[in-house]
């Protein structure tokens, strides 16, 4: 019980954070990984025109992979680095879809106007759920953000809103919204298809960005001593909750950025993006990539939806992915990030770390 | 009116204590190891589908109920042994994404074994037909179900409160280390309790695949239920896991009487005003120890 | 890969994991059946099949929509199973407009009302026709007043209102009506007031697990000694009626086909199908059936793989299926066929259902919509 | 019943920094404070004494709003304070140190103190958000003033889980000091401290002492008679005596019921 | 080396043979992950003495305890009770030999009552132990006013008493590991706590004790340890080092 009392407090010593990303005393993403996140968005924007020209598809896996990046880098910023066990973060992302849609709908397709509506839809909702959560701790703030955000589904889904305000309808209840059009801003159309992509690959660029900063920023640093021990922070002469409070919002809103780029991308926003199994799936993808990294639940973000798009056509795909899941858990705790890194420090002893891995498994099972 | 509260009451309460079942084993396995358990809608998913072979193959839902949560309490020993005992000491996030992994495997296992048709396990002849009580007409089954998961529930009640299992699943909740050094072989505690909460759930499994359908969203369907159950009546507690699980079944069965279509609101509801007015559950220990 | 000239490549959008699975499969298996009649050929030229999964996941089956689409370069497109899937999958179409779309099972009549898309043609049904007709019926032969009970989604209510609307028409009355989430386990509470309405009959819109919950436990409570129950054939489908075993007995639905009809095309059609898949076709099979002699009829009277060639050949053409033959509407490419009342009896290994009353010569609504 | 002397430490030129009346915390039916009315002298050193249970570190408790009073007011300068969250406590300069191992164990001794002293230079505004934080200059800067005082300058630059443990108490108090306390509470800063980081600790708290109100829960009876300018004795929640060291030592009741008689 | 020739120098104080020893630790290197904690470690228990174990803060004290227990098992090196070898056994097992272990900072089970605690120490013997249950409130009167209190909410010096009484309870104890007694207790109740090891001790227990309070640890034990930084510096009885005020200040910093 208590290690679930103050999960953010253990979670450096357990899932290595300090090993994967240096001491949380360092930088997050050393100059060396800025550089390498750049030359991943250079590779990657050379790569979509040709992919445009030969295998058109890869523009719409790269893109949805992009989106879900993302949704996981925002998760991350609250959940792996700022300690907050979010597992609601499907009704801020679904929000700013629903928003977005509305939007286009009603008011103009214009992506200047509506992405920040978005990004303003999803920091409200978190704004609203977090006021209600941030004193809970650990598990129970999970379950108070699951609990909001279910609630938020049952009211899309049952389309309350419609019966309240007694219209015909407002989120198009189980069926949702569909054929939303896509976005065009300054003159530009992104109904094509690589323009689309280019405009997300920028967004989740500056994204990654402007969240890298305000990682490494006094209040990056404030929230990362709430991680580590909240009470402390409190004797330190910081409002807490009110620190909670905000970085949830600002992680609400990059959710909402990415719910607002999803749903004209698929043309229909629909209650299933608010379902709690959208909030469980991206704590996936955070464990996978390497919690607290902000870059490593980005490529598992990236991996989870090229995974589920690929192995989607065989029918013992949940049998490969349950799999999946469960041997990176055992033997690679850290994630993707900590993976990689441990091979980049010391990429002879990688057959070692293999078997070592294996020993300790066998020798803990026997007891 | 009358009636319609009257059946509601029943099926609330047949539902909170079946639901008990499932809940118990997730709260003893939290409290005990700290492990947030997301397969083990799984393991009551299992119950029912084993319940299904061996009641078809062997043609006596009496053997299902007895034979399937065996069968599952093995798997759940596998489970534990093999999977979970490599991570006990690690953050407990880790048991969510491994719970999850496994979660989604039993489910694609399940639709290559059985399909993803809808069945059900053929419920014994002795306990067709119903029962009036006066203009409320009631199936023999699910009176039965209640009968028989009040008798399960309250006889690990009391086990649990006059044994010292109790004390020993509370104290282990505090302090692992300390009960291991007092001369517990803790290993084996925690194997034989999650074994003991598969086995719970695998019961339910049966029972309510005799009177709904077995299909493989089974799983899935039923944890978040059980979860919510759990964290208002107290991560850990037993006690307060019964509690919920009434209060949960009544509320479901009320709800679909006033509007079905936000029954999961009042649920949620109800939990995010529980644990707003009490942040660790009607039941749970505070941080104080 | 696909689109290459000498081939033809179907593109199958369905589920093939989750609660719909079996409709998926049943799906391929039926189209799959004629091609292997056709020699794996249609016009000539070699068919290629893909399968994408849509997991009844609306996201999941507009991808799964592009990819087929544009990666696979698909020539027609089959599926999906869920409505809101094809609610969603529309625009991807009309934007790509590279392929016909032949709708094998997705029901919403708002597919024909708000799409109206020449390339879509339901080789299945649409939710008017598996609950209007019946209301006349139930009229005449079994109650003038009725409870209705539905999925509280858009398929469940949709078809509780055209039932209602159609109902009330034929001079009946309609004593009350509830809603159940989709999903419900435990139907008691509804059960209650369906009980407490002393309604002669109900119908009823529920399918899959649903439909298993909801047939057992009316039987259960009592409700049998009391009220007749009809509802649409998913009520009491192939898929669910082993599960529901004898509390199915002696209830009445409509639907488009029944694998028990005595006609010769379907004992054929059922005979070959049994021989390869050791068990009775089901509608669903018979929808992918259907769906494999449209496109070849398509393929051959177009000579192309055109889009717009193979609409136009389509539009009004006549399909002899083993539902017996059906053409598809010039205004709305929905399927003008005839429905079939048809009463769970036991059979030789269990409840099935016998058709107990052809409705012939229904006119479809078109909803305003005008493709021709 | 409080045994108060006629040379109450209180009554000099000090104004009472912290006072309470009548203050009482109940748990259930046990009473762990019961109606303590104290006054804390300025700029002195107050330990507060009592066998285990009596009170001392729900009083503290009290102090720091870790618990709301049952009944009774606590008030620091004369406003109240009771009920009031932590960190309005630490903005008005009342400060409490921990048990060992309660920083950041990850971070360098001086990051440590720097999260501390950043406190009042950050807040909400843009470049809160945008600025990295080792540019904020002004808390760097009183970090290492904070890291000369507690005597850990040479070892500013390493985790603090490699400082040895007497270094770890001193970067604990550091981080207390970070806050620019008037008020410091300190609870059992020697528990299971061998006797030489004691008398280091000890030291530190002396120099401490200089310009600020110290308050110290103590069992060590040396420690206390020698460092202390007023003693308050608890027993079974309430003030059983108040007095100077010499005082103390001398009375039969304290003896009794702490002490043990010799 | 001046440390060594004080091991090897007080022969008088070896425990008299090693059939009479209780437990003997020999060269047991231990470590938390990476960090090596204990060098070389070798001391041993003679049946029926009070043996102390000093040394400064971080020295090793506590891990040298863990080692014996099994919750911290030696890398390498030998540990015996009674001749046997209880190296690589889980701390249950451990526990079943014989060996107590009262840790720091007490850790009862704060939200168990004083009698589920001591229902829960009893519960692994393998004999009915509700008359030693009784035995025990008898001894510790204080626990006996307090039967259905919650062990969280007693003060440090009730539950020092509980957890001395707990580790008395289950399987029969003849070797008593305690880990800093006196941490956080009053002046009287610290008086107390010796006078029960010492009334222990004189039925027949034998006691290995980790102490801060070198004064009072001395003043019980029959022989010490001095450990710093994980190595053992000294060994002699315990009057002598008390004695020697220059050892006691150079390995304790006592002045
Ligand atoms: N959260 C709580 N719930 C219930 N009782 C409590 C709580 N906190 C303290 N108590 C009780 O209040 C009384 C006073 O405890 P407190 O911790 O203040 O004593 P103390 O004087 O600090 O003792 P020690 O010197 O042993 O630390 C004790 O009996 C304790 O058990
Ligand atoms: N769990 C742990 N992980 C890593 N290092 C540890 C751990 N516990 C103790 N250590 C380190 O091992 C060394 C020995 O610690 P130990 O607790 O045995 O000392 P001790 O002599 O008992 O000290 P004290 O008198 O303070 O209790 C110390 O340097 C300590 O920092
Ligand atoms: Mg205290
Ligand atoms: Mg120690």
């Amino acid at each position: 019980m208590k290690s679930v009392m103050n999960l953010a407090a253990d979670l450096k010593t357990a899932i290595g954070i300090g090993e994967t990303t240096g001491p949380i005393g360092e930088q997050v993403l050393s100059s060396q990984g800025r550089l390498a996140a750049l030359v991943v968005a250079g590779v990657l924007a050379v790569f979509a025109p040709v992919a445009q020209a030969f295998e058109p598809f890869w523009l719409n896996i790269l893109t949805r992979m992009l989106v879900f990046a993302l949704l996981a880098l925002s998760l991350d910023f609250v959940f792996g680095y700022a300690g907050l066990l979010s597992f609601g973060h499907a009704a801020m992302f679904g929000a700013g879809g629903y928003a977005a849609a509305l939007a286009i709908r009603e008011v103009t397709t214009n992506a200047l106007v509506v992405l920040p509506a978005s990004m303003l839809v999803g920091v409200a909702v978190a704004a609203f759920i977090g006021w209600f959560s941030v004193r809970a701790k650990g598990i129970y703030f999970a379950m108070l953000t699951l609990a909001f955000a279910q609630m938020f589904y049952v009211i899309v889904f049952t389309d309350l809103p419609a019966t309240v305000l007694d219209v015909e309808t407002i989120t198009g209840g189980d069926d949702g919204l569909f054929g939303i059009p896509l976005y065009e801003a300054i003159g530009i159309d992104f109904t094509s298809r690589l323009l689309y992509f280019y405009l997300t690959l920028v967004l989740v660029l500056v994204s990654f960005a402007v969240l890298v900063r305000v990682a490494n920023s006094p209040f990056g640093r404030t929230m990362q001593g709430i991680r580590e021990n909240e009470e402390r922070m409190q004797f330190i002469g910081y409002d807490v909750q009110r620190y909670k409070l905000l970085a949830f919002s600002i992680s609400g809103g990059f959710a909402g950025l990415a719910g607002g780029l999803y749903v004209p991308f698929q043309s229909v926003a629909q209650p299933g993006l608010l379902h709690w199994t959208i909030s469980g799936e991206l704590v996936v993808m955070l464990l996978l990539g390497g919690m607290g990294t902000l870059w490593g639940p980005m490529l598992g973000g990236a991996l989870v939806i090229y995974l589920e798009e690929r192995l989607a056509g065989f029918a013992t795909w949940e049998i490969i992915l349950g799999s999946v899941f469960v041997v990176v858990v055992i033997f690679a705790p850290r994630g993707l990030a900590g993976t990689l890194i441990s091979i980049k420090n010391d990429p002879r002893n990688t057959i070692t770390h293999v078997k070592q891995a294996l020993r300790n498994y066998v020798e803990k099972v026997r007891g | 009116m009358i009636e319609s509260l009257l059946r509601a009451t029943l099926l609330g309460l047949q539902l909170g204590m079946t639901l008990a079942l499932v809940a118990a084993g997730l709260t003893l396995i939290f409290g005990m190891m700290d492990v947030i358990n997301f397969a083990h809608g799984a393991l009551y998913m299992f119950g029912a589908y084993f319940g299904l072979l061996v009641g078809e193959s062997l043609g006596s839902f009496w053997l299902a109920l007895l034979l399937a949560p065996l069968i599952v309490g093995l798997i759940g020993a596998a489970i534990e042994i093999l999977s979970l005992r490599p991570l006990y000491g690690r953050n407990p996030l880790y048991h969510i994404l491994l719970t999850f992994g496994i979660a989604i495997m039993v489910q694609g296992i399940v639709v290559q074994i059985w399909g993803s048709q809808s069945r059900r396990i053929p419920a014994p002849d002795l306990l067709t037909g119903s029962v009036s009580f006066g203009p409320v007409t009631y199936p023999v089954y699910w009176l039965f179900v209640l009968v028989l998961s009040t008798v399960l529930i309250g006889t690990i009640w009391i086990a649990i409160e006059r044994s010292d299992l109790g004390i020993l699943m509370r104290a282990s909740a505090h302090d692992t280390e300390m009960v291991d050094a007092l001369g517990v072989d803790v290993k084996k505690v925690f194997t034989g309790v999650f074994v003991f909460g598969s086995v719970l759930a695998a019961v339910a499994g049966v029972l309510l695949g005799a009177s709904r359908s077995v299909h493989p969203g089974m799983g899935f369907g039923v944890i978040i239920e059980a979860f919510v159950i759990v964290v208002i009546g107290g991560l850990g507690s037993f006690k307060g896991a019964i509690y919920a699980a009434l209060l949960i079944g009544l509320v479901i069965a009320y709800g679909a009487l006033i509007a079905p279509a936000l029954t999961d609101l009042f649920i949620f509801t109800l939990m995010a005003a529980v644990l707003i007015v009490k942040p660790s559950g009607l039941f749970g220990a505070t941080e104080a120890a | 890969l696909g689109g290459s000239e000498d081939t033809l490549t179907v593109g199958f959008v369905l589920p093939f994991t989750g609660v719909y699975s079996l409709l998926g499969e049943s799906i391929v298996n039926g189209f799959e059946q004629y091609l292997d009649e056709q020699g794996g050929e249609i016009g000539g030229q070699e068919v290629e099949t893909i399968s994408r999964d849509t997991e009844a996941d609306t996201n999941a089956g507009v991808s799964a929509t592009r990819e087929l689409l544009v990666e696979s370069r698909s020539d027609v497109l089959v599926g999906p199973v869920s409505s809101a899937v094809a609610t969603a999958m529309m625009q991807t179409v009309e934007n790509e407009s590279s392929a016909i779309w032949l709708n094998a099972n997705a029901g919403d009549y708002r597919l024909v009302q708000d799409g109206c898309l020449p390339y879509h043609f339901r080789t299945s049904f649409n939710d008017w026709q598996t609950s209007a007709p019946l209301a006349p019926w139930v009229y005449e032969n079994v109650a003038d007043n009725v409870f209705l009970a539905y999925a509280d989604y858009a398929f469940g209510q949709n078809s509780k209102r055209f039932f209602g609307e159609a109902f009330e028409e034929a001079g009946g009355e309609v004593v009350g009506e509830v809603g159940v989430p989709l999903g419900t386990d435990d139907f008691s509470p509804y059960l209650g007031e369906i009980e407490n309405s002393g309604a002669e009959a109900v119908y009823s819109f529920f399918a899959g697990s649903d439909a298993v919950n909801y047939v057992t436990q009316f039987h259960e409570f009592g409700l049998d000694r009391t009220m007749t129950q009809t509802g649409s054939g998913f009520l009491l489908s192939e898929d669910t009626l082993p599960a529901q075993g004898q509390a199915a007995l002696g209830k009445f639905s409509l639907l488009h086909y029944t694998p028990t009809d005595q006609s010769e095309r379907n004992q054929e059609f059922a005979q070959s199908y049994a021989d390869t898949h050791d068990t009775r076709p089901n509608v669903y099979a018979c929808q992918g059936y259907d769906s494999a002699q449209a496109f070849a009829m398509a393929i051959e009277d177009a000579g192309s793989s055109d889009p717009d060639d193979l609409a136009g050949s389509l539009n009004g053409a006549e399909i002899d299926s083993p539902r017996g033959s059906f053409r598809f509407h010039p205004k709305t490419n929905d399927p003008v066929q005839n429905m079939y009342v048809r009463e769970v009896v036991e059979g030789s290994d269990g409840p099935e259902n016998r058709v107990v009353d052809t409705l012939e010569d229904i006119d479809l609504p078109t909803w305003g919509c005008s493709i021709d | 019943m409080t045994q108060s002397y006629t040379t109450d430490p209180t009554d000099g030129d000090a104004e009472p920094i912290l006072s309470t009346d009548d203050l009482t915390k109940k748990f259930g039916t046990l009473t762990a404070v019961d109606g303590v009315s104290l006054e804390i002298p300025a700029d002195r050193i107050t330990s507060i004494i009592g066998p285990n249970g009596a009170g001392k570190t729900t009083l503290f408790n009290l102090f720091t709003g870790k618990y709301e009073p049952t009944e009774g007011r606590i008030a620091l300068r004369g406003d109240r304070i009771d009920g009031k969250e932590p960190h309005h406590l630490v903005e008005r300069g009342l400060v409490r140190s921990f048990q060992i191992n309660n920083f950041f164990a990850d971070l360098t001794a001086r990051e440590n103190v720097r999260l501390a002293t950043q406190a009042p230079y950050t807040g909400f505004r843009p470049r809160d958000f945008l600025a990295h934080h080792r540019d904020l200059d002004v808390a760097t800067e009183s970090a290492n003033r904070i890291l000369e005082r507690v005597h850990l300058s040479n070892v500013a630059d390493e985790t603090a889980s490699n400082l040895s443990y007497g270094q770890r108490r001193h970067l604990e108090i550091g981080i207390s000091l970070a806050a620019d306390p008037d008020l410091f509470l300190m609870d059992e800063p020697t528990a299971g401290m061998s006797p030489e980081e004691t008398r280091e600790t000890v030291e530190l708290v002396e120099e401490i002492a200089s310009d600020i109100t110290l308050i110290l829960i103590e069992h060590d009876m040396h420690i206390v008679m020698d460092i202390s300018d007023q003693i308050v004795v608890m027993n079974e929640g309430m003030v059983l005596a108040r007095g100077t060291p010499d005082q103390i030592r001398n009375d039969e009741r304290v003896q009794r019921a702490y002490l043990g008689s010799e | 080396m001046s440390e060594l020739t004080d091991v090897g120098g007080e022969n008088d104080a070896r425990p008299r043979s090693s059939s009479s020893r209780r437990l003997t630790v020999d060269s047991i290197e231990t470590y938390y992950g990476d960090s090596h904690v204990l060098f070389d470690v070798s001391l041993s228990v003679g049946d029926g003495e009070i043996v102390a174990l000093v040394g400064r803060n971080g020295a090793g004290k506590t891990t040298t305890l863990r080692s014996i227990m099994g919750l911290t098992p030696a890398k390498s090196g030998r540990i015996e009770k009674d001749g046997e070898s209880i190296h690589g056994l889980d701390p249950h097992q451990v526990r079943k030999r014989g060996i107590s272990w009262i840790p720091e900072e007490r850790r009862v089970f704060g939200g168990l009552t004083v009698d589920e605690n001591l229902r829960l120490a009893a519960h692994t013997a393998d004999t009915d132990q509700r008359e030693r249950i009784e035995e025990v409130y008898d001894r510790f009167s204080r626990l006996d006013e307090r039967r259905t209190q919650k062990a969280g909410t007693m003060s440090g010096g009730e539950q020092q008493m509980l957890a001395i009484a707990r580790a008395l309870l289950g399987p029969e104890t003849d070797l008593l590991l305690l880990d800093e007694p006196s941490e956080g207790l009053a002046p009287q109740i610290v008086k107390d706590v010796e006078s029960i090891i010492r009334e222990l001790n004189e039925e027949g227990v034998t006691v290995l004790l980790v102490e801060q309070n070198a004064e009072m640890a001395l003043g019980l034990a029959d022989r010490a340890y001095v450990l710093e930084t994980g190595e053992i510096v000294h060994e002699s009885s315990a009057d002598e080092l008390l004695a020697d005020r220059s050892a006691m200040e150079q390995y304790l910093g006592v002045q």
